[in-house]
């Protein structure tokens, strides 16, 4: 039951205009960048991207912009991209913010079979207009709705020919959540080991959330702001 | 600037205690980090997936798969773990990190706080600021107490988008110290340097005086 | 008896195919593990905390940390995985499992299942029964036609409390395999030795023949 | 910030009557039997006690049953306990029964700042009953609350001072949810290393959850069910 692909294009190939894509990665942290370079070349439109971020102008989701490819952005944080800004503003490109807790928390939801929950998160806020509201214990809560998307593009460090991940460092962020919520869940990775090389207790991703895996050559993994100390 | 920035962050410094679980916001509340001293012990949390934030790494070190929150490279202390995005923000909505610290806008007499988005200027999110306010066991706010044009920052009703309402603990300025409680915004610390005639005079809060107030003249 | 369970265990394999990721309850669903072929490569899982369940172990290698939904001794096939129970529930809430076969003691003709309680009978309670029932991809019903005293399981309605309301896909029984689709419960298959005659006096369901009935007799 | 303790009669001794106790485990696997048992030393009675089952009538919260500490238990299975129903039907004991699946997310919720979320777990059975029923996308769910508790036992393989922990097996089970869920949290472990020492990527549960860390020795780890084929 091997489910490694030998080319990107192929898995991007069943992604079809309209669809809806969740993303892990964080800033540029974690992001499937070959996947995202494979949906660029697919010339596939009219995307309702999922993901914290949107990558920066010239790497990660930003490309996407470029392209014009994403119609819709659910996001946390869009702050590093001017052509978001640009795309915005024109009425090209919807945005819903959300706040990044909530975000991850809608995917989890979505992937683990709950359509909704509620979270302290945004009461009082404009976040929490036209929500459902409800008062537990004596504090408000909003109500907050679960994420799946059509596909999940992940970025892991380690995978078998099952789709079972492991990854590294703060490089996992949103790739689990993501990994469960992608109805066809599409794994992008540094290092195919074969099957039962992986220890079952380190496993962070579990093969059945995957239906596709990659092994990527050369990961540029772009630092966005590179902070160090005099050595 | 830099000394109202250096009281700020020395004074916000105080609310850190040993064996605390903390989160700094983006920005100046990086900047306490490391301001703590060695024999206090706190784990530091990065809410992109890490318990445990070190120091900037060493030229030529940095490590791509290695980030905070605002996408600085860093490294990691003895005993910090990696986990992630859902499993963080459970960490900080279930209220098991002891103190936010979060850099405000405005901060309102209701303890409101703005601090994401001023309406007209470009979007950018607000990340993972409206779950720390809410889910912290304490919210600190830093900011300077007027802004550039002289206008106090601490307002009898905030102007711009809020963040969270009712969700501030503790105010820290360069001029003073506010803590929010049982509904009363009231001035506990006057900054080195300012006076009790200042603070009244470039707050535009109501707020109560507390009778034990320090730095009092 | 032997014969019956045979016909019901070798029927219900058929449905497990290459690829498939499978839950088997506790109980006579669990006899098919042994039963799939080495060709047929599917991931058992076990709601406890396991993706990749093995074969038991030999004598004297059990290992207390590593065990199955059903509390027995188990082995992992490679590729397997650990987690705890809420990623295990989310795997079976979220619809990631492919399939479930579990046992019944009723299966209505709106296909609702009871298998967890008799009144008056001691409490055990429902494990994990309602939540692969309302989760997993397909759901399969696996139990004798009728019970010690000759009357029919195969129900108008339950009367016992159940486990899912409209949860059955299909039921197979050592009589005959029925399909529930579009409110419709339908006899799609006769088994070995039976005959329609005797799959209609042992049902007290209504339900329709499809027109592809194989064994017919 | 070291949070060993060196015995667990100290880490119990905070526990009062009446208090709410989640514990870990499934069956007999990857219970806090060191705690389990110093908690009957202590006598402290009417205790509710959340946990998967109830143990065996001499192993395990079994043990509590004897004793009587427990008011009420909140379960998804406990046909192993003879005492268990015995207590049950002479009224001496509460019982809540709830779905495995509904528990474990139920605990989960409750350690995340979840008050509810909706599930199509139960619904047209005896558990769905007086509670809120919603419609989303066609298909009923019902609302189910967050749990917490006073308290929460947790049995871990490794952990270091900190309180990172870390499972073997399927020993993991409940454990992470009942850490995540208890105000106070207890573990014991079979192996306490130094910190630093544990992979900071193969931590089940972060130290943030955990309040005392407690190394046990000479684990008994009895087996419910020992199923062996011939070698």
């Amino acid at each position: 039951m091997s489910k490694v692909i030998s080319s990107v294009e192929d898995a991007v190939s069943e992604i079809h205009d309209g669809a809806t894509l969740i993303a892990g990665g964080f800033g540029l942290c974690g992001i499937p960048e070959k996947l995202i370079l494979a949906l660029r070349e697919s010339g596939v439109k009219n995307l309702t991207v999922v993901s914290n971020n949107c990558g920066v102008d010239d790497w990660g989701l930003g490309l996407l912009l470029k392209t014009k490819q994403i119609k819709k952005m659910i996001a946390s944080y869009v702050g590093e991209n001017k052509l978001f800004e640009q795309q915005y503003l024109n009425g090209e490109l919807e945005v819903e913010l959300v706040p990044q807790g909530t975000l991850a928390e809608r995917l989890r939801a979505g992937g683990a079979g709950i359509p909704a929950f509620y979270t302290a998160t945004g009461v009082g806020t404009d976040i929490a207009r036209g929500k459902e509201h409800k008062v537990f214990n004596g504090r408000t809560y909003i109500m907050e709705k679960g994420i799946t998307g059509d596909f999940a593009f992940v970025k892991a460090w380690k995978a078998d020919p099952y789709g079972n991940l492991i990854y590294r460092k703060t490089a996992r962020n949103f790739n689990p959540v993501a990994a469960r919520a992608g109805k066809t869940t599409i794994a992008e990775v540094e290092q195919l080991v074969g099957i039962g090389e992986l220890d079952p207790d380190r496993i962070h991703t579990p093969g059945v959330y995957v239906r596709y895996v990659f092994e990527g050559k050369n990961y540029e993994k772009r630092i966005e702001k590179l902070t160090t100390v005099k050595a | 600037m830099a000394g109202k920035r250096h009281f700020i962050l020395e004074r916000a410094l105080k609310e850190i205690k040993d064996g605390m679980n903390v989160n700094l916001g983006i920005g100046m509340p990086t900047l306490i980090a490391d301001r703590i001293p060695e024999d206090v012990h706190v784990m530091l949390q990065s809410e992109n997936g890490l318990l445990g934030i070190g120091a900037y790494p060493k030229e030529g070190e940095a490590d791509p798969d290695l980030i905070n929150a605002g996408k600085e490279t860093v490294t990691v202390v003895p005993g910090a773990s990696y986990f992630d995005s859902a499993e963080s923000f459970a960490m900080i909505r279930g209220g098991h990190i002891d103190l936010a610290i979060l850099g405000g806008m405005e901060v309102s007499e209701e303890g409101d706080l703005a601090n994401w988005m001023i309406p007209g200027k470009m979007i950018k999110g607000m990340g993972g600021a409206m779950d720390l306010v809410q889910g912290a066991g304490r919210t600190i706010v830093i900011m300077d107490h007027v802004n550039k044009h002289g206008e106090s920052k601490v307002k009898k009703r905030c102007s711009l988008p809020l963040t969270g309402q009712g969700v501030v603990d503790c105010l820290i300025t360069d001029l003073a110290v506010f803590q929010f409680k049982d509904d009363e915004m009231r001035l506990v610390e006057i900054q080195p340097g300012a006076t009790l005639h200042e603070v009244q005079n470039k707050t535009e809060a109501d707020f109560l005086i507390d009778d034990g107030l320090t730095s009092y003249q």
